[in-house]
Formats: C-alpha cells, structure tokens, sequence
C-alpha cells in the first residue's frame, strides 16, 4: 500500500519526471511494495540504474542508488555486490539500456549467478531520447527510426537470459501490477540472479507514433493481451500465440557468485589460522 | 539591432511550442527575412515549462539566441513563472487567459486572449491553440504577413491545413481586435 | 555567381544530414544520443529512398563498426553521436585511423564529463576529437558556425575523407545542431565531390599500402576480387602484419604525416572584420556568432577588433593562426569549455599575455554580452 | 465509507485511475485531474492507488 | 582435401603463427572446405576476425579479410554484409573475442538473423593473450586469472544464441572434423544468422595448466566426451550428461535482415517509377 | 634511514600491483590485454588471501563499471589495461571524474594507433589520458620509470584519489611493466596510506557534495545508511540532477579546479645531474633512463646536460617546467611517440626554437645512442 | 600405394598425425616431425591429413 | 660501463630463455649487483626465435636494455639467425651445438657445447636444457657465483630442485672446461 511505502520514496523530489500516464510510477510502485513486504534492511539496498526515462527512478527510491551510464548498470551492480556481498542490490533497466547497449553485461551477470534482482522496465522503445526502436520494439512497429515500421527481429528477453543462465525469471505488466510485485520479490527471494521484465506502457514516445491511445487504453490493452502463465499451459495453442506470459517463467537452484568468492576467502582465513 | 525582434513562445511540453515557433520561422522566410529559431530541450521539462525562440530580422543574425525577448507567449502558468519576468521594455506579451493568472509585467503591453478556451469553442479543437496564439502574436506584434503566415501553415500541415488556418486567422485577429 | 537552392529553414543537424546524402554517403550505422538523434532519423528516413542502408545497432561501438565494415565496400559510410557515444567509438576510430578507412563521425557535443547535460550546449570534447583514441594517429576534424556551414563542412568532411583515407570528425555543438534558420543551399550540381582512389593495377599486383608521392594508398572494394587482408596490427604495405621495425616506422610516418601533407587545402577558416583589427578573437563552432556580435558592438564603441574563425580544428591551423596573432594586441578565445583550443594557441602565440579566454561551462551559450564585458575588462586593464 | 485521499498537486491527469476504477468512483476535472465523485461507491479494490503512477491515491485507513 | 583447398590458402603467409597442436589450423581447414565444397563464389567472399589466436586465420585465407578489433567483427561485419548483401560473409571468432568483450554483437546480429556465418573457435580459453579464463571456461578449470579454480559459470554458448534468435546452430570438434566442415556447410545454406561453435584445443595455455596432455591426448579427449546430437536422444542421460553434443541443434526458418531491407528498397524504386 | 626490504627480482607490473595491495586496494576488476595482463593475475592470485576481491568482467568497459560500484562501497579499488582496453573505459573514467569516485586505471602503453604492437613499448597515450573522455574533466596522471617508481607511484596514485576523490592514471609503458630488476621496497610500516574522507554528519545532515575549504566533499560507503544518489548529470550539493546554470557551473569549476588546488602536493618529479646544467632533457617513463644513460654520455664529451623526469605527468607542472626551461639553451625532449609531451612543454617554454623532440615510434624502445646523436646533430647546429 | 605427400618445412611436431594414424603408417623423427614410416600401410581414410593443423600432410592423388 | 655485463639468451620459445634470464638475475642479486632483466614477447615469436636478456653491473642500472651483448647463448637455429651476427668484440658465445650449425662470428670467442645431448644424456631430461645452459655461460663468463646461482635455483624451483642443480652444476662445469 502506498502509506506503507512512502518512506521508501524521496517524497522531495516528487512528483518525478515521467509523462503523464507514464507506466515507470507504476513499476517502481511494484519494486517499492516488494522491497517493504520483503523486509530487506533498506539501509543495506543499493539500486543501480542506467541511463533512460526508466533509469531515472534511482533518483526517487530512498536507498543508496547509483544512475550510472548507459548500460553498464549491471557492470557497477556486480562491483557493489561483489565488493560487498551483504547488501541486497538491486538494477533498474529500460530494454533499451538493458537489452541494447547493456545487453552483455546482462548475460554475463546472469551467467554468473551473481545474486543481483534486475528489474528491465519495457516499454518496448527508447523513451528517453525520444521514441527510438529498441531490441525489444515488435517486428514492424513505428519508431522514429523506424518510420517503414521495424523489421529487426524482438529479444524475448526472458529467453534471451535464461539462455545465459539467470536462476529466475519473472514478467509482470503495469497492468498486473500484484503480479509484478509477486515477481520482484521472487526475484528479492531468489540467491542468484533474478530477472524480472516489468512490462509497461509509454503513451508519449511509443503509444502515440504506434496509435495505441491514452495511457488507460494502453492498460486495456496490456490487459487483453497478456496471459498468466499457468494459465497459458492449459489454453488452446491459438490463444497464447503472441501473447505476453506473466507470471514466474523459470527457477532453478544453482551456485552464487559471491558467495563462492566468499568460501575461498574463508579457505585462505582457515588457512591462516 | 533595431530590426532585429526577438520572440520567445512559452508553454509546457506537448502545448506545440516549438511547431509555432518554426511555423514563425518559416512565414518569416517567405516574407523575405532572415530568421532563426532555437528551443531548449530537456527532460527535465517534461511537463514543465519549456520554450522555443524565433529571432527575425533584415540583416543576417549573428547570435542566434533570444537575449531578452521583445514579444512573449506564455501559455501555462509553469511558463509564466519562469519566463514572465524577462521582457524588453515596451515590449508585446501574450497570455492565454485561460491558463495562466495576472502576470506582474509593469514594462511592456500585455494583452490577455483566452486561446484555449477560443480553440476549444470557436475551433472546437484544442490542439489547434498553439496555432492560434502565433496568429495572435504575429497578428499584434506585425511579426510576419498574414499570407506568409498561412502559406507556411499549409507546407507544414497539409493534411490537416483548414482547421488551423481557421484557428489561424482566429487568433491573428483577435489579437488586432486588442491592440 | 554561386547557384543556390530557395531560401528554406533547416535545422544544423538536419543540414548536415542532407549534406551527407548529396555527397553521397550511402550507409549510416548508429545509437540515438542526445542531441544528435535527428541525424539518425534523418537517414533512417531518406537512406533507402536511394538505395542507400541505415542501420541502429547495439550501440555505438557497434554503430561504428558497422560504419567500417560498409565503408571496406566501397560505400560512403557516416555514423553520429554525442560524447558518451563518441568515448565509446574511439577503439574503432583508432582502428580505421590506422587501416585507412574513410568515414565521417559527427559529434554533437553535449556538455559533460560524463552525461552531464545531454541538451546543454558546450564544446568540451574538442581535445578528445584530437586525443581520444589511444597511440599517435592522423585525425581530421571540422566544426561548423551556422546551419549552412553545417551543409558545407559536412560535404568537405566526406571529401577529405574519401581523399586521405582517413576518419574526419565533424564537431557540431547542440547550439548549431538544433537550430533551425534560414539557409540557400548550393546546388546540388555545383559540389564537388571526392571518391577515394580505386586500384589501378589488377588484383595480383595491389599492394593495398603502397603509396606514390600522395601518399594515400588505392583502395579496392571488398568483393570485387582483390583479396586483400586489413588489420589494426602494424602493417606493411602488403597489409599484412608485421614486427620489422624499420617497415613499422615508414608506414607509421606516413601515416601520421598524410594529413599534414595536405594541410592547406584542408585548412579552412573565416575571417571577419580582420583588416584593420589590433585585437582579435579566435573561435570556432557555436561560439563563433555571439563572437561576431560582439564584434559589432566593441566596433560601435570604437574598438578596432576582428574575428579569426577555425573551421577547421584539428590539424590545428599553427601557422596561420601564428600569422593572425602576430601583431595583435590581445587575443580573446572564447569557447564553451575551460580552454581547448586556447591551449593550442598557445603553443604559438609569441607572448602569452596576450592570451585571453573567454570561458563559459554553466550550459548555456556563451552571449556577447558576456563576451564584450570580458573584453573590456580586460582590455582596461592594459 | 473508504477513506480516499488525492494528491492532487502531484496529478498528472493522466486518466488511468478513472479509467481503471470498476465504480465509477474517480472522474476528472476540467484540466483533467483526478477528483473524487462518487466516494460511496468505492469497494476499496486499490485498482487506482496501485496503478497511479504517480502516488496520488491512498485508499483506506 | 588438402589439395583443393590450397588455392583458398595463402601460401605465402604459412606456416601460421598457431603453436605446435594448435586446433586452430583444423577449424580453417574445416571452414575452406565447407566454402569449397557448396562452390560460392570466393571472390565474394570476405571474412571478418576480432582478436585473439582464432581471429588471425583471416590472414590465411585467401578472400577479402578484414582482422578487426577485439570483440568487434559481428559489427563490422554487419555492415560488410548490409551495405553489399551480394556478398558471402563469415565470421571468425574466439570463445572469449566472440562470447566475452563481442557477447553483445553477438546475440544482436542473432536477433536480425542477419545472414553471416559465424564460425566460434572454442578452446575454453584466451589464448593469445595467455591463458585467462573466458566465459566458455568449464567451472572449477584453471587458468592464470582462475589460480583457484574457475568459479565462474560457464555459457552454454549454443543455447545463448539460440535465446537471441540464431536461425542455425551447430557444433563440431577438431576430433569431428567431417562433422565440423558439415555443419559449416549448413551455416552457409541457411539464408540467415548461423552460428557454428567449433570445439578446439590449445595445448599451450591450456592444456598444460589443465594437465591435459599433449595435442594427440586432448584430441583423444574429445573424442571420449563428445556425442552426436542425433545419438544423443537415444541414450540414456546419466551416458549424455556432461558430454559435447556435436551435430545440428538448431533450424528454423525466419526472414532475413538484408532481405527485408531491400525490399524496402525495392518498394521506393516502385513508387518512383 | 628509510628502512627497506630485502632485495628482490621484480617485474614492473608485478610491483606495481604488489603496491596496490599495500595501499590498501581490496577489489580489482578487469580484461587481460597484453601487456598488463601480469597485474590482473597478481590480483587474482593474492586478493582473496587479503579478504579482497579480483574479478574478471566481460570487457574493460565493464571492468571499470565494477570498479566504481565497489569503491562506492567503501574499497580501494583499481584496474590495469593497456591501449585498446583504455579507451573502451574512457566513457566510465569520466563517470568517475564526474561523481568524483576514487579509483585507479593502470595502462601499461603499448604501440598504437589500434591494435599496433601489443608487445612492443610505446608512450603513445600521454594526451589520451587527459583528454580520452568527453568534457572537461580533472584527471591525474603519473608515470614511473623504474620498478622501484612503479612501486612507489602506485602508492601515491592510489593515495590521490583517495583524497581527492578523483580517477588517478598510472601511465606505465611496456618497457617499465614488463623489466625486472633489482628493488628494495620500503619497509610496509613506513608506507603513507590515505583514505578518503567519510562523512563527519549524520545521515539527516549529509550533503554528498558539500565541501569546506578542502575543496573535496566527505564520502559516505553505500550500506551505511547514507542513502546518497551518485549521477552522472549534472548534480548540485546534495547529488540530485539540476539543471541550474549557477549551481552547474559551481560544481564544475570545483570539479576542474580541485585538483589544480592540490598541484603542489601532487607534483612529483626528479631531476638529475641539472645544477650546472646548460643543456637539458625533459622525459617520463621509459625513455628516462635511456636518457639518463645519454647524460652520462655526453657529459663525459664536456657536454653540461642535465635531466628533468616528470613523474606526475597531469596535472602538466607548467611553472616547474617553465623555471628548469628558462636559462637552459636547448631543451630535448626524447619521447616513443610523436612528441605528445612536448606540446605541453611548447605551451611553457619562452622560446620554442629552443625545444627539440627526440622521437621514435619503431615498436623498440629509444636508446642512449640514438638519443647522443640526435643531441649532437642539434647542438653542432647551434 | 597410396601417395602421401609430406610437407616437413610446416610440420610443427604436434605429434597428432602419428597419434592418430590408425595404421601406424606415419611415425616421428629426432625432433617430433613427422616421417613416413609404412607407407604400405596406409588405408588412405585422410584422418592424418584432415586433423594435420598446419596443412602439411596430403593423402592420394 | 666498464662493469656492465650486457647478457642475451636466445632461443625459442618454449626452452626455457626467460626463466634462465631471471635465474641470473636472482643470483646476481645474491650476489649484490644491481640487475635488470628484459625480454622480447610477440605472439609473432610463437615457435620463432626470442629473447632474454640480463644486464649486471656494481652500480645502478640506467638504459635497461641490452645494447651490444657481451656474453650471447644460441640455443636453436632460429635463434642464431637472428641473433648470431650481434655480439660486442671479445665477446662470450655460447651455442648449443645439438641444435645449431656453426656461426659466422669472428670477433669473439664461441664454445659449442652440445648443451640439450649433455641434458638429455646425463640428466636424464631435456627440460634441464636451460639451466644446464645458464650454468654454462655463467660459469665460463664469470656472471655470478656458482653459490647464488644454485641458491637462486633452490629459490624459485625447490620442487624440482636436485634435478636442475645436477644440470646446473654440468652446465658450469662443462664451460669451465673448455675455456
Ligand atoms: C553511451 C550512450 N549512448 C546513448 C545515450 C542516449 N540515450 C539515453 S537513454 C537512451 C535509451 C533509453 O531507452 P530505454 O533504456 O529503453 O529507457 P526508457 O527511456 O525507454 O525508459 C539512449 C539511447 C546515452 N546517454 N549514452
Ligand atoms: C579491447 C581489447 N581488450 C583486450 C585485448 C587483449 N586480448 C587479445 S586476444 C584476447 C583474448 C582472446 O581469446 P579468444 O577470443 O578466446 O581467442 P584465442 O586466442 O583463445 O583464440 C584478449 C583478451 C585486446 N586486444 N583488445
Ligand atoms: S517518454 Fe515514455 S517512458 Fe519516458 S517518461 Fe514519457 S511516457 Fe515515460
Ligand atoms: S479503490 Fe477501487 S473502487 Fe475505490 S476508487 Fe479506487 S479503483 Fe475505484
Ligand atoms: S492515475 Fe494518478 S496521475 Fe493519473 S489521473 Fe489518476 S491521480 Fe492523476
Ligand atoms: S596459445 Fe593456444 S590457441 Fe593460441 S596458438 Fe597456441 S595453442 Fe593455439
Ligand atoms: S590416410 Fe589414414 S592410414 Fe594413411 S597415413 Fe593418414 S591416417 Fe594413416
Ligand atoms: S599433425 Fe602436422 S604438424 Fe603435427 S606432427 Fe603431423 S605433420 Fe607435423
Ligand atoms: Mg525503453
Ligand atoms: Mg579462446
């Protein structure tokens, strides 16, 4: 609930910089509920984001948080963590951030298993710079630079990094909001590299050039479009196809980075006694 | 610098500041001027205020930015807090009345035209107020001609050409009215 | 008398992308960044009206990658960026600096360290044009004032570097790259355009870094049955690596020596008001038209002062700006930044006192007002 | 009754919540914000408050 | 055979630079005899490298070969390949050029499925600079940086492309070489992005610090530890479970990124006549 | 006396990353590039003995990425590279010159321009150091020129940027990194170690940018409740974006002028034979001791040459090269690149005919040889 | 007789050739080279020629 | 530069040069001489010829690198190719005659010690080949000390020690022979 989160926002610099209707509100909202029910020390949390409209959330969330270049969000995340293995961290990416320029630090965290919780905040289109295609742009939508309609393939993103090896996966939408919460803390669960897709809605720099309406039609239509996962399993090939899964994808128990780092330290302290 | 007229249009992202200002711009041009015309950008504007700037004059402009502005637009009330201040003595300010409070401009004229509300009524369409405040500035501050004006309005937006020439000539003539 | 196009606004970032399609750039590989996106879009637009391919890559290491790869085809290739893109595209740049590749790279520049103010004007990446990518390498680099010099320099950068086989660097600044004025383009069958040379001898005999006395090596296209091999390792004139020291040190020399030899018709620069002028201001870009402002009003008080306007940059005009200095009184540098180009100036101006900067890095332009109070400041004092 | 508390001054009357509201609860004012029409019709659901996106709406006790 | 190949070799510049057992000179020889063998035409042929030991076969085989920087060639690449899509473009890349510093071109030039075919020489190991460990190191291996032990996570660099998009992917070995020039040749036949991970040895850094024996041992290694994928579905899992699958894993069909292009193109030149 | 340790055999880049361990670096991320890979293995194979940390990241960008993220925890930390790994870092080394993290980037030069020489020694990345990332932007630099230096200016590196909060560069070149010679280290109990300021307020109070007469701020380790924002934007006094002209260009000018503030403390350099010295050279790194060889060379020709080693390299000591130049009556500057330093020493020097470059650029470091002749070539001439 | 056309000048003493040979057909010299040893032997499967990485073994005619 | 002794190790890679080079150097230390020890990389070199080389002097090292080489070890072919003709006048050569022909140089004195056979043959093991050669031009150049040099080999190889020593102490004796 928002009265229970509040002290997690840094209510001096609201109202933020988003658009209206802007689904970035929303999706921090979701991070901010999962963080509080988790009952992490929030001294101890450190977001790291990039650069994007998305990435500008480090700026309200009341933690430690680093907005760093562009992309390289996971690349400082991993020194946080390794470096200091006790704090929860947290990356907050647009898929332009995350998936396009950041793409490789992405699959190698998520090789690694390093226990990081990246939020991606899809909005399916650059949004900072003002309406660009990202890998993550359906095949033939507009863009500013995609003004015959796109035709690079999408990520599935999800695929995309269980390939590379995340340990957990889960996709919400500004829509489902429970379910996106029930994500992040899944991932905030997770000891290992989680990987949440927060799928959200950009009225400003994707839903008008693609005339997809206001913000609450966007939301109708995330809603008529998505699927929870468990769900999907039981419905009719045709009913799923192009769909948008919610819900958790995958999960698997696997070693974490930090924490092997950590027993060979402590085999050199052994040692040293 | 006597010919030179420095405008600045004020308003909030989305208001079509800057399509004004190059439709300013491009009437200016075929009236036979030299023009510039700038913008600040930001993300942090983003629904805040945010400007863009057309300078106009017979000889070629060296520096291309508003010094201070002899005709002001405001049209939201962030604008006019942040912009309202800085006018040229005798200068022509124009407020959309229907946004924006009293303004505490003492040096130039300010005249008060409810845009929106004259969009929305006469034009029935209130995207076409920024349109219709050019036609206001241009109109009382004898910034452009009419024709150029109109011509300009039809190059940039073909496809939807009448209803701003109507909220065109709206705004160019309620202006006249006032001054 | 020059023919013109009509009279029409466009915009700087604009002007320089028309430029590139009329003098023939064919591919354009890029990221969007702030504040030079439009150029991307531009081309994403126009490029395959004429046959021609855009591409946004990953990101900008990829964007100019892709530029280099297309180029080694034969194509004019161009991609743009701003400075946290262009610090990413220095390995590349370096690489088609010491394979010989022509391609333009546009840096809008944005003010920072780091990302700073992505729509704030500055001009702080005019060293890193020069410096940016690690060893000794020939760099070419020209910045335009106005929208039209923005359309001119842009055909003149793919010229030079088509002509030197060698990356050219347009430095715009968000000011000229943004603004919108009026401009009379030159016809376009008045340019003069430039191909890099195609081998004149049969694929059995190309020596890919052989040179007569112009010191630029023909180029053949990829495909077309030359196979030749291209690598970043020190080369010999096969193109093939090599550790003989001698052989490094010639192709280097020539190398770093190409640009130089063409120093003077790749020099371009503007004077204003310069004749009878005992004091002068040197600048360049986005901070050249406040300057000439300022011009006209210390003229009106009655102070004979003149304008020096660098075009081009890098290599940096020693000589001519020497010559310009010499009996000046004071010399005022005004930029955008804490004082790149002064800092050239320096190496050549015969005494430093003369030396003045005019410095401006709070994210707006620099105005004449600002620049005639310095000016005056200062010349009180003398 | 549901306690509905706006922020109005944070309101970027972006019409989500009175989109989204099952009861007709929300409505909009001239300039498109929130404002509150019809409390007694809330079923306190918190379909707005979780989907404002900008933290206007607390709903409850 | 040897004797067919000779002409796609520069003679000139052998013998190579590859250390004594290097399996570098067999993946060449597999990839000159796959180009040989479906006839294109060599003159339209160009191969692009990044850096590393694998990277410098560009300067033996006789086409237009471009060594680029390291990481760099999918990029580099891509725009050989967009700005003359007549061409036939390969890619040739190490484990650690290809799938650490170049991960990203990587999985983007998957998702265009842009036609290239990318040849991966896979010794689990920066050779050229060494022996550090790359991101195809199997856990728990040694390498200079990994005195230790690797503890890293390994990529199943098969299933990340594939995640991205990959429209072909196959694996061979320097043992299997018949297979290797196979699955080159599949590369080549698919109208799209292919990527084909060569399992290689290197003796010198690492063999050695692995103590894995001589050249003839570590081939005689792969022979014991690799199965083809066909049999593979065949056998029990405990007989498949940490063996090298070799063989075709992965087909599809999707439009390709040149080709949609030019019909772009081919749509302007239509309106304009 | 200074007490030392034992003589030892030492390589250049295992000194310099035995220094790092010493000062106190606890984290080290990094990419193997020849030749600094040396570093990177020392770190992988002592820090977790010290409870430290070595990672191997996915490129240099992410390599110095991580970097930062661990010293904002509170860690000393560092990374070492060489030319093409450099200048994939640029962009984040002006991050942390922005947000003013501490850290240090080793570059062990090799030749360039791009790929080059990876094994052949070079001192081509001088200006790339200043000038690699985009804006204006406080930098340090320094440049050892035996193993003992490589030890010592580790040291002191690691401390710069501890206390002034800045990226700090260690500009090896190939030569220094990879000789071995006979060092005797100082005894550790006689290091002088400094950590960053840590807040002095509670968290309520701090202000991340706030700054007393020191010029730099106090820095609060993330995890301890601080909750402090690090941007790359421009930021004001509590580290939130602003996009206030005046406040911008206080940070800035603080940023720009910090480290010209403690330019005294942080200028280190060795002179060598120079009391009656009538001829002098001014070198760095590799090609000092050459140079030095040369000294001896000459002066037992009757020649007075004396030597000036600069080992803090940026800030360039302007007036401390401006005094040594003055009465000098050539000064010879012997440099493997095209004579990157002796533009700065062109800025300074009173008459620049004076300034002769003794450059060499083969992939083979210069030798005192060379150098004599050179000398003699010039000073028959006068 | 199958024809086997040895390269010596490239060979690098590898040893795969004669590690692999599966007729003992090939075998080393004093430095690790290969030699031809039973040339009768030989099958002509290419094994040695296929798996030689420094191009220095060609099988048949 | 009376006392500085300018040493180069040559061979291929693989033999052992560098370790070589850094035994001398050790022992030198042992010794109390100033030392500095370089060597020539490249992934050019790999199976070509390279370098190590040793400088020792009584007093501070300046030029780092060696100039002329008065003490030269050839232990391949490709290493004489290419290093053979560089050795200062009344210089010391040492080649390893099983693996290399006869030199072509005049001005200095060049033993041929069939230095991998003497490993192979009375150590048992050709990895020895190195040391037995440093133990060789040492011994016969006068370097160092036997003492540091077998102490330096105690240093850095103690799991292999007994071994190398053997070779070591072949090494310097056979050179002590012949000149
Ligand atoms: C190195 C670099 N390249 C490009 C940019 C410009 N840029 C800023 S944000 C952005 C894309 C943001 O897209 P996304 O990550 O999807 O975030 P969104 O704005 O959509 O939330 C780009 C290209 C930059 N700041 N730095
Ligand atoms: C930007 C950059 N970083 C690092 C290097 C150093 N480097 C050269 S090759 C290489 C690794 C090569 O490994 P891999 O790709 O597996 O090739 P291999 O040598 O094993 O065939 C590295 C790290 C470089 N040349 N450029
Ligand atoms: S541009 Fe799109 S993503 Fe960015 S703030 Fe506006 S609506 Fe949100
Ligand atoms: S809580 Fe539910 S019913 Fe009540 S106002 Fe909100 S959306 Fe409407
Ligand atoms: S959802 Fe929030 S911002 Fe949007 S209209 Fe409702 S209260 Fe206002
Ligand atoms: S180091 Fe390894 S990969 Fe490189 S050439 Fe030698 S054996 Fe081959
Ligand atoms: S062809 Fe077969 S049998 Fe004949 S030599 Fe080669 S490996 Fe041996
Ligand atoms: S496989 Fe080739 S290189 Fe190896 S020993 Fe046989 S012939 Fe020589
Ligand atoms: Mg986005
Ligand atoms: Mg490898």
């Amino acid at each position: 609930m928002l009265k229970d989160i509040e002290k997690l926002l840094r209510q001096d610099k609201m109202p933020h910089i988003w658009c209206p209707g802007c689904g970035n509100g929303i999706v921090m909202k979701a991070m901010l509920e999962a963080i509080n029910s988790t009952g992490i020390d929030t001294k101890k949390t450190v977001v790291v984001s990039g650069i994007g409209c998305s990435s500008r959330a480090t700026g309200y969330m009341n933690f430690d948080t680093l907005h760093t270049t562009h992309g390289r969000a996971l690349a400082f995340a991993t020194g946080v963590k390794l470096a200091k293995p006790e704090l929860n961290v947290f990356v907050v990416t647009g898929d332009g951030d995350g998936s396009a320029i950041g793409g490789n630090h992405l699959i190698h965290a998520a090789r690694r298993n390093i226990d990081i919780n990246v939020v991606m905040f899809n909005n399916n289109i650059y949004g900072m710079t003002g309406g660009q295609y990202s890998p993550l742009t359906p095949h033939g939508k507009f863009a500013t630079t995609a003004p015959y309609g796109n035709f690079d393939r999408a990520f599935n993103i999800c695929d995309l990094v269980k390939g590379a090896g995340a340990t957990f996966i889960g996709r919400g939408t500004v829509f489902h909001t429970k379910v996106l919460t029930e994500m992040i803390k899944g991932a905030i669960e997770n000891k290992g590299f989680s990987f949440v897709e927060a799928v959200s809605i950009c009225p400003i720099s994707y839903g008008r050039r693609n005339k997809m309406g206001t913000a609450p039609q966007m939301m109708e239509w995330l809603k008529e479009n998505s699927v929870p996962v468990k769900a999907a399993s039981k419905l009719p090939p045709e009913k799923v196809a192009g769909k948008i899964l919610v819900g958790e994808l995958y999960k698997e128990e696997a070693p974490e980075f930090t924490q092997k780092y950590d027993e060979l330290i402590a085999r050199f302290q052994k040692g040293a006694e | 610098m006597a010919n030179r007229k420095e405008i600045r249009l004020s308003g909030t992202g989305g208001q079509g500041i800057i399509l004004g200002g190059i439709l300013l711009a491009e009437a200016a041009i075929l009236d036979g001027k030299e023009v510039v015309q700038t913008q600040s950008y930001g993300p942090e504007a983003r629904g805040g205020a945010s400007k863009a700037e057309v300078i106009i004059d017979e000889k070629p402009i060296l520096h291309p930015k508003v010094v201070i502005p002899n005709y002001l637009l405001i049209m939201s009330q962030a604008a006019a807090d942040k912009y309202a201040s800085e006018i040229a003595d005798k200068g022509l300010v124009i407020v959309d009345g229907t946004n924006v409070g009293k303004i505490p401009i003492q040096n130039a004229q300010v005249a008060y035209l409810p845009l929106t509300e004259l969009a929305r009524e006469k034009i029935g369409n209130t995207l076409t107020t920024n349109i219709l405040a050019i036609g206001a500035l241009a109109g009382a501050g004898d910034l452009v001609s009419y024709e150029s004006l109109e011509e300009a309005v039809k190059m940039r937006l073909a496809k939807v050409a009448d209803l701003n020439i109507k909220a065109l000539r709206l705004g160019w003539e309620s202006a006249k009215e006032i001054i | 008398m020059e023919k013109l196009r009509k009279a029409q606004l466009l915009q700087g970032n604009q002007a320089c992308a028309i430029a590139a399609l009329e003098a023939g750039v064919r591919f354009f590989g890029g990221y969007p960044i702030t504040p030079s996106t439009e150029i991307a879009e531009h081309m994403a637009a126009e490029l395959p009206k004429l046959g021609g391919k855009f591409i946004q890559m990953e990101d900008e290491i990829g964007g100019m990658g892709a530029v280099l790869g297309a180029a080694l085809t034969g194509t004019k290739a161009m991609t743009a960026t701003s400075g946290p893109g262009f610090s990413l595209k220095q390995e590349n740049i370096g690489f088609a600096a010491m394979t010989e590749i022509p391609c333009v790279i546009v840096n809008v520049q944005r003010m920072g360290p780091s990302t700073g103010g992505p729509t704030a004007p500055a001009q702080g990446d005019v060293m890193q044009a020069r410096w940016g990518t690690h060893g000794d390498h020939p760099i070419i680099a020209v910045s335009p004032a106005s929208v039209l010099e923005a359309y001119e320099l842009t055909v003149k950068a793919i010229n030079f570097s088509e002509k030197l086989r060698t990356p050219v660097i347009i430095l715009l600044d968000e000011t000229i790259g943004h603004m919108r004025e009026k401009v009379e383009l030159p016809a376009i069958e008045t340019l003069e355009l430039y191909e890099r040379k195609r081998p004149s001898t049969p694929a059995e005999k190309y020596l890919p870094y052989e040179t007569d006395e112009t010191g630029i090596p023909e180029m053949a296209d990829f495909g077309t049955g030359y196979r030749w091999h291209v690598t970043g390792l020190n080369h010999d004139e096969t193109g093939f690596p090599t550790g003989k020291t001698d052989v490094i040190e010639k192709q280097l020399m020539r190398l770093l020596t190409k640009v130089e030899k063409y120093q003077e018709e790749i020099t371009l620069y503007k004077t204003y008001k310069i004749e009878d002028a005992e004091y002068l201001f040197i600048t360049f870009g986005g901070t050249v038209r406040p300057a000439m402002e300022a011009v006209e009003i210390l003229r009106k008080e009655g102070m004979k002062i003149g304008l020096f306007q660098l075009q081009t940059i890098w290599p940096f005009p020693e000589e001519i700006v020497q010559e310009y200095c010499k009996d000046k009184k004071t010399i005022f540098v005004p930029e955008m930044n804490m004082g790149q180009i002064r800092g050239e100036i320096k190496k050549v101006v015969d005494n430093k006192e003369k030396l003045v900067g005019i410095n401006k890095i709070n994210g707006e332009i620099i105005t004449p007002q600002e620049i005639v109070s310095k000016v005056k400041e200062v010349a009180n004092k003398c | 009754m549901a306690k509905i508390v706006i922020n109005q001054k944070w309101c970027k009357a972006c019409g989500i919540c009175y989109g989204l509201c099952p009861k007709g609860v929300l409505d909009k004012d001239d300039t498109g914000k929130v404002v509150v029409k019809n409390p007694d019709a809330c079923i306190m659901c918190r379909i707005c408050e979780e989907h404002c996106p900008d933290y206007c709406i607390k709903i409850g006790g």
